[in-house]
């Protein structure tokens, strides 16, 4: 099976109204070659699920500046003001999630478990309306898993076969979002032979990644 | 010193060799600079790391390596590497010794509200909810007011980060305990009066008898 | 060829190019043996890596190195490491195209009971509870009886280890596949006649017009 | 913090009556010099989480054959006939749990999650007595988050700040059982000075870890 293609092979699998998951932490580890490639192919409708909407010019944020993103789903949107603007003018959707329980539930999203019990936000707005379990005498939020339609995700070194390795602060959500999304892209800052990659410094198995493209 | 100092060189005594302590952007990341020289704390980041060194020189810096602020920053021997699971692994259960973090508001019962104010400014809860939710020690520290506005209340008005979570609240007048019975300030700034300290402070505030200078 | 070799033959049919594979132990293990040498599939192993290579040499075993039998294996380039939350994510997840166990029984709604024998034999369900309710395609691959006692039933009698999971039955004698309708048998080996194959099991066989011979 | 110390310092912690995580997978990555120690001391009426009681000679399964656990909670005890002996003459409680509901257990746990809820193991008998929970259609047991007064791990290179490298498949349960207990005590098969592990390869972070024994 061959995985790496080109961009524009990749950017086919993705279509308007799609659920996204996209890798990074204020766009330190985000697949910035594809979302340019999705600025450029001018997708529209789309739910994006990262931590954050980065910044106006690096990151998610470009998606959000250009309107194509009718909702977000992000623990911190401070960095990038017109995400605030948008939301202000009921022109995007913002869910705000505190950034542990959004990990948990992508995670819960790629493992088959159906949501996570969390004492986190108990007592705050973001508990409203949401189901509070009482287990041995502690109060938990039920939040739901999150999966995607297609998940992007940045490497460092991602062998032919889709093992990824991601180098410092890079890796964040990008593990996560591997395991929790139908079609799963990866952008690989460098591309190895299968055999190069020491097999415990691999940290996305190659069995969740369809397609690989060079940044 | 001005007031961030001294709120910072205060904050750095509650640290005992070996705490695990995450740090909230701006005015806590001057913390470390007071820290004993025989007190080695570890430093969470929670994009995805322990062991956050001091800032590398402009021509070090290395963009796959930044704080949960963006900023480039360097890890020292014995860091680790995580995802964003881990890292609230670590935050949510429990293996983080103390948090440090600014307040919009904080409250006699503990409250905390730094994560909006509605229909003016939404940056998001980021990790905040996790780790006031989810750290042992909880010390707000900030200056004790806000160009006049005070935020020690009787009652949070904003929305809450944290319900009943804050241990302790630090600022340049002094050092309130979160307690059962209330606001206890035990220590204050000589610099200030205690009822100057008061007239700052919706909260009642407990006096005991063996208050202390702050130092 | 005795049945053991018929039943493996048969079921590398089952596989195609990057499927992801788990195989119980004992008969199961015999399968990569059969396997088209153009077709690439990834064996994944619960205790914690994908990518089993074939035995090592006795001077070549690797204490640290087995499967989740116990047994030394090797790992084939490209092979992963990883902890029992992440090879349970696979297969929970979703992520695993196919499992391949024995059964003590198995029945025409696709139960199927291989974990224990009340007040007699209690291995414990290990990964195969996991196995069954996680894998796309459950193939039960075993013996058509076990020294004349049935084990393909109208209903299983003991304790199940999945509901409603398993997709399809090869033994020596053919291949059910289960349906809405019941259980079909889809190819049957020759060397039995279609009378000598229902009187060996419980369960009703639908046996389709075209049915093939076992190959 | 000198984490390094002798078995019989870290023995010192383990009381009768208390319950311990022991890792390894049929007593591959198990910290065989604790166990031999806990043996020696003779401490009882332990319960035992792990993946399986091992075997009679080898792994967890000592301490089952000396009477000193009086309850098990694993996912397979066919390995050591002792296990099953003494669960039918009442001398021992055994908790049979699928591995993958068991590694999510320990991980929720360590994670400050409130429970699991995994669709494994719905319409068996072990769903019997507990919570299900349907969400968007779908059924799902809840599993509570399992801890543990001290956890034994076993780690194939561990620097002396406790941070862990797990060699090929000795890893699976031991980082979940490191961060799910009071008390982690690491059983290192080499010491190495901090800065000599990769902190890409540290796989359990050292601020999990109390204390360090040499294997």
């Amino acid at each position: 099976m061959k995985k790496l293609v080109s961009i524009e092979e990749a950017i086919s699998k993705i279509e308007d109204g799609m659920t996204i998951m996209i890798g990074g932490f204020l766009a330190c580890g985000s697949p910035n070659k594809m979302i340019d490639a999705l600025l450029q192919k001018g997708v529209k409708d789309l739910t994006i699920i990262g931590n954050d909407t980065g910044f106006i010019d690096r990151g998610i944020g470009k998606l959000v500046v250009s309107g194509q993103a009718k909702k977000v789903i992000v623990s911190h949107i401070g960095t990038n003001k017109e995400t605030g603007r948008l939301m202000n003018e009921g022109k995007l959707e913002v869910v705000l999630v505190p950034q542990g329980t959004l990990a948990e539930q992508v995670r819960a999203g790629g493992a088959g478990l159906g949501g996570v019990l969390t004492p986190i936000g108990v007592g705050t707005p973001i508990a409203e309306g949401k189901d509070h379990l009482i287990i041995d005498g502690k109060t938990f939020l039920l939040e739901k898993a999150l999966r995607a339609d297609v998940a992007l995700i940045f490497g460092s070194k991602v062998d032919e076969k889709g093992n990824v390795y991601y180098h410092e602060s890079t890796r964040n959500f990008n593990p996560l979002m591997a395991t929790a999304a139908d079609f799963v892209i990866v952008e690989a800052e460098e591309v190895v032979k299968v055999g190069e990659l020491d097999p415990h410094l691999i940290m996305t198995p190659g069995l969740f990644v369809k397609q690989i493209v060079k940044a | 010193m001005d007031a961030k100092e001294i709120i910072a060189r205060r904050v750095a005594k509650e640290f005992k060799d070996g705490d695990v302590v995450n740090l909230g952007i701006g005015l806590p990341t001057l913390v470390p600079n007071y820290i004993d020289e025989d007190v080695e704390i570890i430093l969470h980041s929670e994009n995805g790391f322990t062991g956050i060194g001091p800032a590398p020189e402009a021509d070090q810096i290395d963009p796959n390596l930044v704080n949960a602020g963006g900023m480039p920053v360097t890890i020292i021997p014995g860091g680790v590497f995580f995802d964003s699971a881990m890292s609230f692994t670590i935050i949510r259960g429990g293996h983080l010794d103390a948090t440090v973090l600014g307040a919009l508001q904080v409250d006699e019962e503990g409250n905390l509200a730094n994560w909006m104010i509605p229909g003016k400014l939404v940056p998001g809860m980021g990790g905040a909810m996790d780790l006031v939710g989810g750290a042992k020690k909880v010390i707000v520290a900030m200056t004790h007011t806000a160009k006049g506005d005070l935020k020690i209340l009787k009652k949070c008005t904003l929305p809450l980060t944290g319900a009943k979570k804050v241990s302790k609240i630090i600022t340049e007048m002094g050092v309130m305990e979160v307690t059962p019975e209330g606001l206890v300030l035990t220590e204050y700034n000589p610099e200030y009066t205690l009822e100057q300290i008061k007239e700052a402070t919706e909260a009642d505030l407990i006096i005991p008898e063996n208050i202390r200078e702050m130092c």
